[in-house]
């Protein structure tokens, strides 16, 4: 890749600017309304409003997106300054995403990493596209924070793999083409008897099942292997060399959670809701002071998160390796959206607690299901229990008992 | 647990028995899908009604048994633990403690009995927006002949669309914040211009949007000096929501508890971890500091006095927080599990939430508490 | 002991108010001005006005400086129900203690149950006497929560037992006259090697050394054992028993503490301080609302806890064991005498931090250095953590990991 | 930790080396130990002062060297880690925050350059009861002849009993409460009816009590429109006593994380204990939270700009909790021995007590957040 000097890069920006203005559809322009709308792609994506599409198509031709990965596999091949000025210029028009994939976020760069040249070949150019929809297959009933207990069977058959087994918290099992999946390989070790497998959601054996959660909502399954056979090529690295793999990618899954913490910017803003929905004394302050407390409590731990993430994205740029802050940010950034949401209900009293029906807006029906959401950003992609074992261990150096 | 004589004792077992083998969680997640939008299960209150628990604080000249408060708490108890629905609070709290001590013997005779006998529910209407503040009253009577006009409307009343009596809280002079002026009104089932909507809330029980329209109240107490009852009463339904609470808290303590025992994570059961072993003594803690204050509360009421603020704020603002933090270190102890709608966590979790603001939350009871201090 | 009806015990309360009446020195009716007026008795005591030996003289004629313990040992022979007539009358005119002993709160409960006959005659009655004052001889520098890991060596000579070791956070161990004290009479084993011995700490070898604490305090002491030597009838229970005398102790200590929780009534209320020293807004409310709301929290919290003290009480009075409420008041008590003073110190400002010197009240120097000692509670006769542990595996039922 | 440029890393590796070889906790045990009552040791101050330390904001047109208030705030963080007394708080920050912001060019000639060598100490004299009230101030400036006489009385001011040059805020109009009418004053040591007693206070550096009885005061900036001036030299404040603090903060953490490593019971470091590990690992996270905060309130007075206000009591507001958690986890993670006079730890909470109360607690700085946010 070229270096860009200052002036290439300014032509850069004009040109995608240019391209912005005459390729992103106008339609796309009003706010989204139904998470159905969401470009999660795949082979059975329908979407209310055809431009969704198009747009994926147009950034997906371009390779953006996926902006940093090789021109070679379909990606648009950036460099890390370009992307910068892509993504700011993509908010600049305040551009919807134009496709939503656990392909780009999650998988693409591992096997960029691990994969064969076949294999990235085979797959990297249809992620970058939307064409199939990947699904994470990790946990298990029996493994959750403890994942290398997973036991779902891979047995070596000679010309093929035989998988038997159960996942679970499956994002969207339902709705995949293909999973990319832990399973055990040797029953006689633990971290090293697990390998890294891909293999398509249509093979028979495959059953999903939905589990709907407190909040009404259903993005997850549980998912079941019965005698799924799979080509020995789907395997990715080497076998028995899985948890090194799951690792990376657990890594990657969380510096997509701390990119803005979770929940981020949407919603109902605390200090207005509670304004509204309490009223505010003849100072402008809002009446019940306690309230009132809490909710600057959280404000200020909220925008020290913010300040946390941009110092560091400033240190680990200096470039002595990750910032000691990043340590925190997962089990940071659950414990505030956990905060807001429960803030946002109390500040709403019995109208934050509208189930379905008359009587409450949309706005206030959404308040109780999306502080049960947050519940789980303590406990998806690592507990805040095994965060905090992680900072004690690997950064305090605590050891445990000898 | 409070020191409890052989009657109390037996209600409490009989209690125990019922929602623990009759009533269990299954029971509200059932009314729920029912799609019927109940507040609570008909024949579920009428087995109540038998076993006599509508008329617990009834006198005995008006068909009830006058176990008093205590006894009443520990069957509120005991329902909160299996998240029991029913009128108990609405009714056999709420409506007959209003009429013991607001009514005149004619109203008293009309309706008490009715109430002991589980025959009729009754619904306080009391709040006209989101957050509990019973002085705001601004719901007009005037009088009209020889009674009174109601105009205006009521929100989040419990039970108010099945109720077949509602006890209104209205505005015969003074303005929104002054306690002088409220009087309270006995509207029946059917009266004209009454209105009650359902609201569907999370906790599966719901309450009702009421609105009046020059529909016809009678008098309970005196016109514009109705506040220290309405006080009282909402007192007593504070303490006793509290006992509910308590009891839901002891139950999401003891399942997670069972469940810190069984799970097992590398390699160990998870109530080895010393983290979590920390974590449930100090729920463990929060639930004795609490038992404590709302037995008072309520022993308090037996023992008799006026003045139940500060013990009725207490209540209510413990359990309060207890609930909350009990429920929710329920859902984080359990991991993803709790996160199903096919585990009781989620109902433990959503009736909590709605629990904690029904007559004022821990924040108003805090500053309640400090204001009957004196500070 | 007979069992008294109602009428005798009408009587035992009327003859009591008139003895207390004819017997309670006059000048004790003024409040305490010196720590060192608390009757502690001992061969050295000396106090400021000669009425408290008095008063204490007086009552252990009775035996009622240990009103339940039996006479043949000096004390007064009480049953439950006369004792609480006894304190009941002494709350009523507000008497000082007659006498303030380790002897009688911890030693003596133990002795009546594992000493011999000789050792009671020998101790019992100058404890009830005021004439010997005790201190407690348990912790040691690397023996704190885990106190069963002590190493003060006691060896066997024959005619009599070698001391040699060193203890820590002795009370008032250099004003003390005799000491009750844990020793490692076996090396080979943790808990069955202990032994509890009595010794006088006038013999030689013995040395103590106050320890100045953050609050400026010295009431414990470090205590240094050379080549002590003992008597071997100064052993009580079996060689190698003490530790099920020294966990019997530290029921009566925790006990001791849990009557009225730590700092009790005396002291400043938080909420008039915050009103003198904030300021108050039109209605009367503390004038920082934050500040407001904390305080009423810890108020409820202590309102809670008396209620849980009374509740306790009547249960364990009804007979089924001790009441499982009993488990958190040493931890709850730390807790709340630790808000207390660090709201006082808050609520008071900057002038809630006067150390010495002009500028402060006597009140105001006093703040701080209450705060600072509270910190022990959750430290001193079991830690809160060890409290914790306590509550999870005891009550809870909760296993270390296997 | 901030990105740092070369100067910066230099100027606080040079204050690291320097506080932990020659300013150890053990100074402010000695000063204490001597009687004499001293805010801070001359002869440390000298040596501070011989290092550049005095001029690190003050304009290289004044003899400073123009670093900035990153780099003084680094320079805090060092001492605060070893508890050094010192008047770079009240001279070095405040004292020259005050003359660059409010001063005449010939007041900023006259004063500067001695700031920045090191050659005197200045106070500022706002607050007139224990609680900080910048607002409330309430003594009198009255215009006398050319220039204006002060009345009344300011108490805990830092180091005001050994300063040179006194900043007070005075009230020239209006009434206490209000924010316009407060005026700014230079008043020099020896001034006539000038009067300061030391005040002992738990952290042993102690505050002054000043009383002026028609004491002489030349104005800093104009009449009756002090409060901003005063305002951006409080929030400066605020953010330096926050780097101090972060400092404090840092050491006693990692005084104690060695403690969990070494001290052994029930045969197990107690550092494995998973309680202790995730109470320390939520302040490793508190530390973090609050250094983000501290260093870009740092960042945002050298970027420029008029209102801090936000900046400032977020970064006290947090350095407020910050030290109050991490030293009462000092204590109670030490034990019996963190409870002794001869440990550092007592010396830490202390300090981090009247540091807490300094220019506003965590309270005050959460109730002005929220003001100034709106709510």
């Amino acid at each position: 890749m070229a270096d860009f000097g200052a002036t290439d890069l300014d032509t850069f920006r004009a040109e995608t600017r240019a391209w912005l203005e005459a390729n992103y559809p106008p339609s796309l322009h009003a706010p989204m309304t139904s998470e159905d709308d969401t470009p999660w792609g795949g082979r059975n994506a329908s979407y209310s409003n055809p431009d969704i599409q198009l747009w994926m198509d147009r950034m997906a031709e371009k390779g953006w997106t996926a902006p940093m990965w090789p021109k070679a596999y379909g990606g648009g091949g950036l460099s890390k300054e370009q992307n910068k000025i892509l993504e700011s210029e993509l908010r600049r028009i305040k551009a919807r995403p134009a496709l939503s994939s656990f392909g780009i976020w999650m998988l693409g760069p591992v096997l960029l990493e691990y994969a064969t040249e076949e294999q990235k070949q085979k797959f990297l150019p249809d992620i970058v596209k939307g064409k199939i929809r990947w699904c994470q297959g990790y946990s298990e009933p029996g493994a959750g924070s403890d994942l290398a207990g997973l036991q779902t069977r891979c047995e070596d058959k000679g010309d093929h793999f035989l998988i038997n087994g159960q996942k679970v918290w499956t994002s969207y099992a339902n709705h995949a083409d293909w999973i990319f999946c832990l399973v055990r390989t040797d029953t006689t070790k633990k971290h090293e008897g697990i390998s890294f497998v891909l293999f398509d959601m249509t093979t028979p054996g495959v059953e999903t099942r939905p589990i709907k959660l407190i909040s009404g909502s259903s993005p997850f399954c549980e998912t079941f292997f019965t005698d799924v056979k799979v080509p020995k090529d789907q395997l990715v690295g080497r076998l028995n060399g899985g948890w090194e793999i799951a690792k990376r990618l657990l890594q990657y899954e969380r510096q997509n959670i701390s990119a803005g913490g979770f929940g981020g910017a949407g919603g109902l803003d605390v200090a207005d809701a509670a304004k509204k929905y309490v009223g505010v004394d003849e100072a402008g302050r809002i009446e019940d002071a306690d309230l009132r407390g809490r909710i600057a409590a959280y404000k200020m731990e909220q925008a020290c998160f913010g300040l946390t993430i941009r110092r560091a994205e400033a240190e680990s740029k200096q470039g002595a390796g990750p910032s000691a802050a990043t340590s925190i940010i997962k089990y940071a950034a659950a414990k505030l959206n956990q905060e807001r949401t429960e803030l946002l209900v109390e500040a709403m009293g019995l109208q934050g607690l509208g189930w379905e029906g008359e009587g409450f807006s949309p706005a206030e029906l959404g308040t109780i299901r999306s502080m049960l959401r947050a519940k789980a950003n303590s406990i998806e992609g690592g507990t805040s229990e095994v965060n905090l074992n992680v900072i004690a261990k690997r950064v305090l150096g605590l050891l445990d008992h000898q | 647990m409070a020191v409890l004589n052989e009657e109390q004792t037996m209600l409490r077992d009989a209690a125990k028995g019922w929602t623990q083998e009759t009533s269990p969680v299954g029971k509200l997640r059932a009314l729920r899908d029912s799609g019927k939008n109940l507040p609570f299960d008909p024949a579920a209150w009428a087995e109540m009604g038998q076993m006599g628990w509508a008329g617990v604080i009834v006198p005995e000249d008006y068909d009830g048994s006058a176990f008093g408060y205590l006894s009443l708490g520990l069957i509120l108890e005991e329902t909160g633990r299996t998240l029991t629905a029913s009128p108990l609070l609405s009714t056999a709290l709420i409506g007959a403690s209003a009429l013991m001590l607001g009514g005149s013997d004619a109203q008293k005779s009309q309706w008490l009995p009715k109430i002991a006998a589980g025959g009729i529910v009754t619904a306080l209407a009391v709040d006209e927006g989101p957050h509990h503040a019973p002085e705001k009253t601004a719901l007009a009577a005037v009088k009209s002949g020889e009674g009174y006009g109601l105009t205006g409307s009521k929100t989040f009343v419990i039970d108010g669309d099945v109720a077949d009596l509602l006890i209104v809280a209205a505005r015969t002079g003074g303005k929104p914040g002054d306690t002088d002026g409220i009087s309270l009104f006995l509207v029946e089932k059917g009266a004209a211009g009454l209105k009650a909507d359902h609201l569907g809330l999370a906790d599966s029980r719901g309450a009702a949007r009421i609105t009046l329209e020059a529909t016809p109240g009678e008098l309970l107490g005196e016109a514009g000096k109705g506040w220290p009852v309405l006080e009282s009463v909402l007192d007593r339904a504070r303490i006793g929501l509290a006992a509910e609470m308590l009891g839901q808290s002891m139950q999401a303590f003891e399942i997670t508890l069972d469940y810190l025992k069984t799970r097992t994570q590398f390699g160990q059961v998870i109530g080895t971890f010393q983290s979590l072993q920390h974590r449930a003594a100090k729920m463990f803690t929060d639930l004795e500091m609490s038992r404590s204050a709302i037995e008072a509360a309520l022993e308090g009421l037996d023992a008799g006095g006026d003045d139940h603020r500060a013990a009725a704020s207490l209540a209510k603002y413990k359990a309060s927080e207890l609930v909350h933090l009990v429920t929710n270190e329920m859902v984080q102890m359990h991991g993803g599990i709790g996160m199903t709608d096919a585990h009781d966590a989620g109902f433990y979790m959503k009736r909590a939430r709605v629990a904690e603001q029904l007559f004022g939350g821990a924040s108003y009871h805090k500053d309640r508490y400090a204001r009957v201090s004196g500070f």
